[in-house]
């Protein structure tokens, strides 16, 4: 086994078992800290994929602002508690049936799909000019649409968060 | 009264955005950096004390070495804290200065207690208590904190001022004496 | 000389390498309080500590011996360096009480949290280039990634997590509210910061350049032949370098921007529970992060290891004829570039003993209504000027 | 530079893409549960969160062992959509806390009858 090889079972590890505490923490602000672990533990993978731009823009987006940005709801709606009411036994049943049924299916998917491929594929892209490239031809359309997403997504935000005066009784 | 409003002055552009304030407050803590410290490093380095300063209170002596204190005891009895303690004692007979009333035996200033407030000065008739320059009084122990009467002759010293009343009361005496005679 | 090092394996040597690079930060932060102490007791006319002094016989005996020379060891003295051991002693061994009211788990992760994005950040930043044996101008860093940039702020703006975590772990008060405040702070602050940074990739990536993030590269560029390849982007992109500090201080949590620890209105705000080393750690972070912070504004807008503006760190070496000694240049350039890291360790601590510290909603509203439409107005004005030259 | 391959470092690349495709469908099911199970709007979200990211590990994945860069360039808008994605979503369970004092989804339930 490879040092490749270890640090992706080392990673994959790392990242299951911090999905498993977000889903199993009862306190909101841990099963953040664990959603940020498990994204570093994704960021990992794909430096190990030699994905590093992904790597750090994930770290950027995810870590730093997304989780930044839930840590700082659950602290301003003060709600660390979780959930107030214990689980039933059917939701867990339940859960636990799909959840496992999405497992089988999934990884049967995946064995029996013609994925294979070569085993020394070139590195393509893990430098900035090449994502750029295919950014600004390919898919400029998509970028564009993303951008004014964003705009969109901002506008909404500021209408959301705002106070209207006078509509109280619109309920 | 006519009450007159003052407007307040519009800020500049430049001023608004606070910029060339902050410059300048930068440049006058740089300047305040380079200069030398105004600290006193206290051990080595000791203040000037003024003319006039309240210290630690002491016992004095006139020029000609005699304890002005005739241990009249105002002292004792105008301290607001109750820090002064007088043994009055005779002076005997054989003494050069016999001719004075009284001296004190032990004169104790427990300076845990007193407020330097100045008042023995004030009241003492024969300026032989005096407020003087020494400002810092450590000690170990309650015990060394109170100055006994030899203390405050060593912080006092002798009090120039060639006064010397009780020999002129002396003289006078004499003179009436010898005057009576005649 | 080396050779036993380089005939390591890969790995070890990058663990090592890697290892080695991280810690080059640690010991900056005790220095860094004492020059904070001397310069605000210079600021304000005070001597500043100057009185510690080692006995020979004392458990830092080499120290001891320093001090007993007669010039130079008074000198020390009056700088107030002894008190450097008298400080770390006593954080290390000064008792850390727990309160009873904290979620103890969190409350020690917090410190520890704050150390890893502290030490690593450093990684991705040059420090210095040599000639190579081929004559390549190669740079003195861990990685010189192409992202590289990117990197750093990823990293940077994990260091928050730990001022969070502490906050919430603190469970009372104030803490709290410092942990929110320093979330707010980085969100409103980080916009404008990458912002800022915009016009100078464009323009090193102007049409024609190689693709890239990298911080080596922007000190490349700003050392080239020519009046306008050998300018600092400070010069000619003051309104970005201007909004990269002030959007710096806000990150680092530094005077006038110390919402989350602002001690006139939160008592010690995120750190009010902690003493002792932990509250340490928190300290070696600000300040580790205030060294890479201003390593970048250096490396970004002041040239890194050039000397001068038009004068390029290549050139110096050729003038001088240290450039075939690569390890004499590394050295050179590393003391170019801490010279002027040093400077700007300087210049926070300048401006915390001279600026007043703002009220919180100046701080957001200094940060949304003023800095960031200037920075998105700068990005604009300088995406048409590189246009317009590019096109010409 | 950074072009140079990690496998160079760490030795040759042997995990298979199978490999990453089940830890992909693992993380993913793993959200899918967590969405489920919990009754916290919040934490479902963050679930939710987890699901986005299990997909990006299978397309980087799939990029990489064809050589070609789509995946990792669709893998960037995701995580633009994402960003867009959990402001809006955190600003309506702030103006729902804000009108129903709970993020409890079980309670809710105004449409209920």
């Amino acid at each position: 086994m490879s040092a490749s090889d270890l640090l992706f079972h080392l990673f994959a590890v790392f990242t299951v078992a911090c999905a498993l505490g977000v889903v199993f923490n009862k306190n909101a602000v841990a099963s953040a800290l664990c959603l940020l672990l498990s994204l570093v533990g994704v960021a990992g993978l794909f430096v190990l994929l030699d994905a590093f731009l992904l790597a750090v823009l994930l770290v950027l987006v995810y870590a730093g602002a997304v989780v930044a940005l839930f840590l700082f709801i659950i602290m301003l709606l003060d709600m660390q508690g979780g959930d107030r009411k214990k689980f039933t036994k059917a939701t867990v049943v339940s859960s636990t049936l799909a959840g496992g049924l999405l497992v089988t299916g999934l990884v049967s998917f995946a064995q029996r799909g013609q994925v294979a491929v070569a085993a020394d594929v070139p590195v393509v892209g893990s430098t900035l000019r090449s994502y750029a490239e295919q950014l600004f031809t390919v898919y400029l359309l998509p970028v564009q649409i993303v951008g004014f997403l964003l705009l969109i997504a901002m506008l909404g935000v500021i209408v959301l968060s705002k106070k209207f005066e006078g509509l109280d009784d619109i309920k | 009264m006519a009450v007159v409003t003052v407007e307040r002055k519009p800020l500049t552009f430049w001023e608004r955005t606070y910029l060339p304030n902050i410059a300048a407050g930068l440049a006058t803590t740089f300047k305040r950096m380079v200069k030398p410290t105004e600290t006193l490093e206290y051990p080595e380095q000791r203040p000037e004390i003024p003319a006039g300063y309240r210290g630690v209170p002491t016992l004095v002596y006139d020029p000609n070495g005699r304890e002005k204190c005739v241990s009249c005891q105002l002292c004792e009895f105008v301290c607001p804290p109750k820090a002064i303690r007088i043994t009055p004692g005779e002076i005997p007979n054989e003494d050069p200065n016999a001719h004075v009333e009284k001296r004190p035996q032990e004169f104790k200033i427990d300076m845990l207690r007193c407020i330097y407030c100045g008042m023995c000065q004030e009241v003492c008739p024969e300026e032989a208590i005096w407020l003087q320059q020494q400002y810092s009084m450590t000690g170990y122990t309650r015990e060394e904190m109170v100055n006994d009467k030899k203390r405050l002759y060593e912080l006092g010293g002798t009090l120039p001022d060639e006064h010397f009343k009780w020999d002129k009361k002396k003289a006078a005496e004499q003179a009436a004496a010898h005057g009576g005679h005649h | 000389m080396f050779d036993f090092y380089f005939e390591l394996p890969l790995l070890l040597r990058l663990l090592l390498q890697g290892t080695a690079v991280s810690l080059v930060l640690l010991p900056r932060a005790p220095p860094c309080s004492m020059a904070e102490r001397k310069i605000s007791a210079w600021i304000q006319g005070r001597p500043g500590p100057n009185r510690t002094k080692p006995p020979i016989a004392g458990f830092l005996a080499p120290l001891g011996l320093v001090a007993s020379i007669p010039v130079l060891g008074t000198a020390l003295q009056k700088l107030g360096i002894y008190q450097l051991a008298a400080d770390g002693g006593k954080f290390t061994f000064k008792e850390d009480p727990i309160p009873g009211h904290v979620n103890k788990f969190y409350f020690v992760l917090a410190p520890i949290a704050s150390m890893i994005p502290a030490l690593t950040t450093v990684a991705f930043v040059p420090f210095g280039a040599y000639f190579d044996a081929a004559g390549k101008l190669v740079p003195v860093a861990l990685t010189n990634l192409d992202v590289g940039l990117l990197a750093v702020f990823a990293l940077g703006s994990l260091g928050v997590y730990s001022l969070i975590l502490a906050g919430w772990a603190s469970n009372s008060k104030y803490p709290f509210l410092g942990g929110v405040r320093a979330s707010a702070q980085l969100i409103s602050y980080e916009l404008s910061m990458t912002l800022s940074v915009l016009p100078v990739f464009l323009w090193v990536n102007a049409p024609g350049g190689q693709g890239t993030l990298s911080l080596f590269d922007v000190v490349q560029t700003q050392s080239q032949p020519g009046f306008w390849g050998g300018t600092w982007y400070a010069m000619t992109m003051p309104v970005s370098a201007f909004i990269f500090l002030v959007a710096l201080f806000a990150e680092t949590n530094r005077q006038p921007f110390d919402m989350p620890e602002s001690e006139a209105d939160l008592v010690g705000g995120f750190h009010t529970e902690y003493g002792a080393f932990k509250w340490s750690l928190f300290f070696v972070a600000e300040y580790a992060h205030m060294i890479v912070g201003s390593g970048i504004f250096c490396l970004l807008f002041l040239g890194g290891w050039n000397p001068l503006p038009w004068v390029s760190f290549a050139d110096l070496a050729h003038w001088l004829h240290f450039a075939d000694k690569p390890l004499l240049m590394g050295l050179i350039a590393i003391g170019l570039f801490l010279a002027k890291v040093g400077f700007f360790i300087f210049f926070f601590m300048w401006v915390r003993w001279t600026l007043p510290r703002f009220r919180y909603d100046q701080v957001m509203k200094l940060g949304w209504q003023k800095l960031l439409p200037l920075s998105i107005a700068n990005l604009i004005a300088y995406a048409l000027v590189i246009a317009w030259i590019e096109t010409r | 530079m950074s072009s140079l391959p990690l496998a160079a470092v760490t030795g040759a690349f042997q995990v298979s893409l199978h490999s990453y495709l089940y830890l992909a469908a693992v993380l993913f099911a793993v959200g899918f549960f967590g969405v489920l199970l919990r009754k916290n709007t919040l934490v479902i979200y963050m679930c939710l969160e987890l699901m986005l990211v299990a997909s990006t590990v299978a397309l980087v994945a799939f990029s990489r062992y064809n050589g070609v860069l789509d995946g990792n360039v669709f893998v960037f808008f995701i995580l633009t959509v994402a960003a867009a994605e959990v402001a809006v979503g955190l600003a309506i369970i702030v103006a729902l806390f804000r009108r129903r004092q709970t993020v409890q989804v079980e309670e809710l339930n105004a449409l209920k009858n």
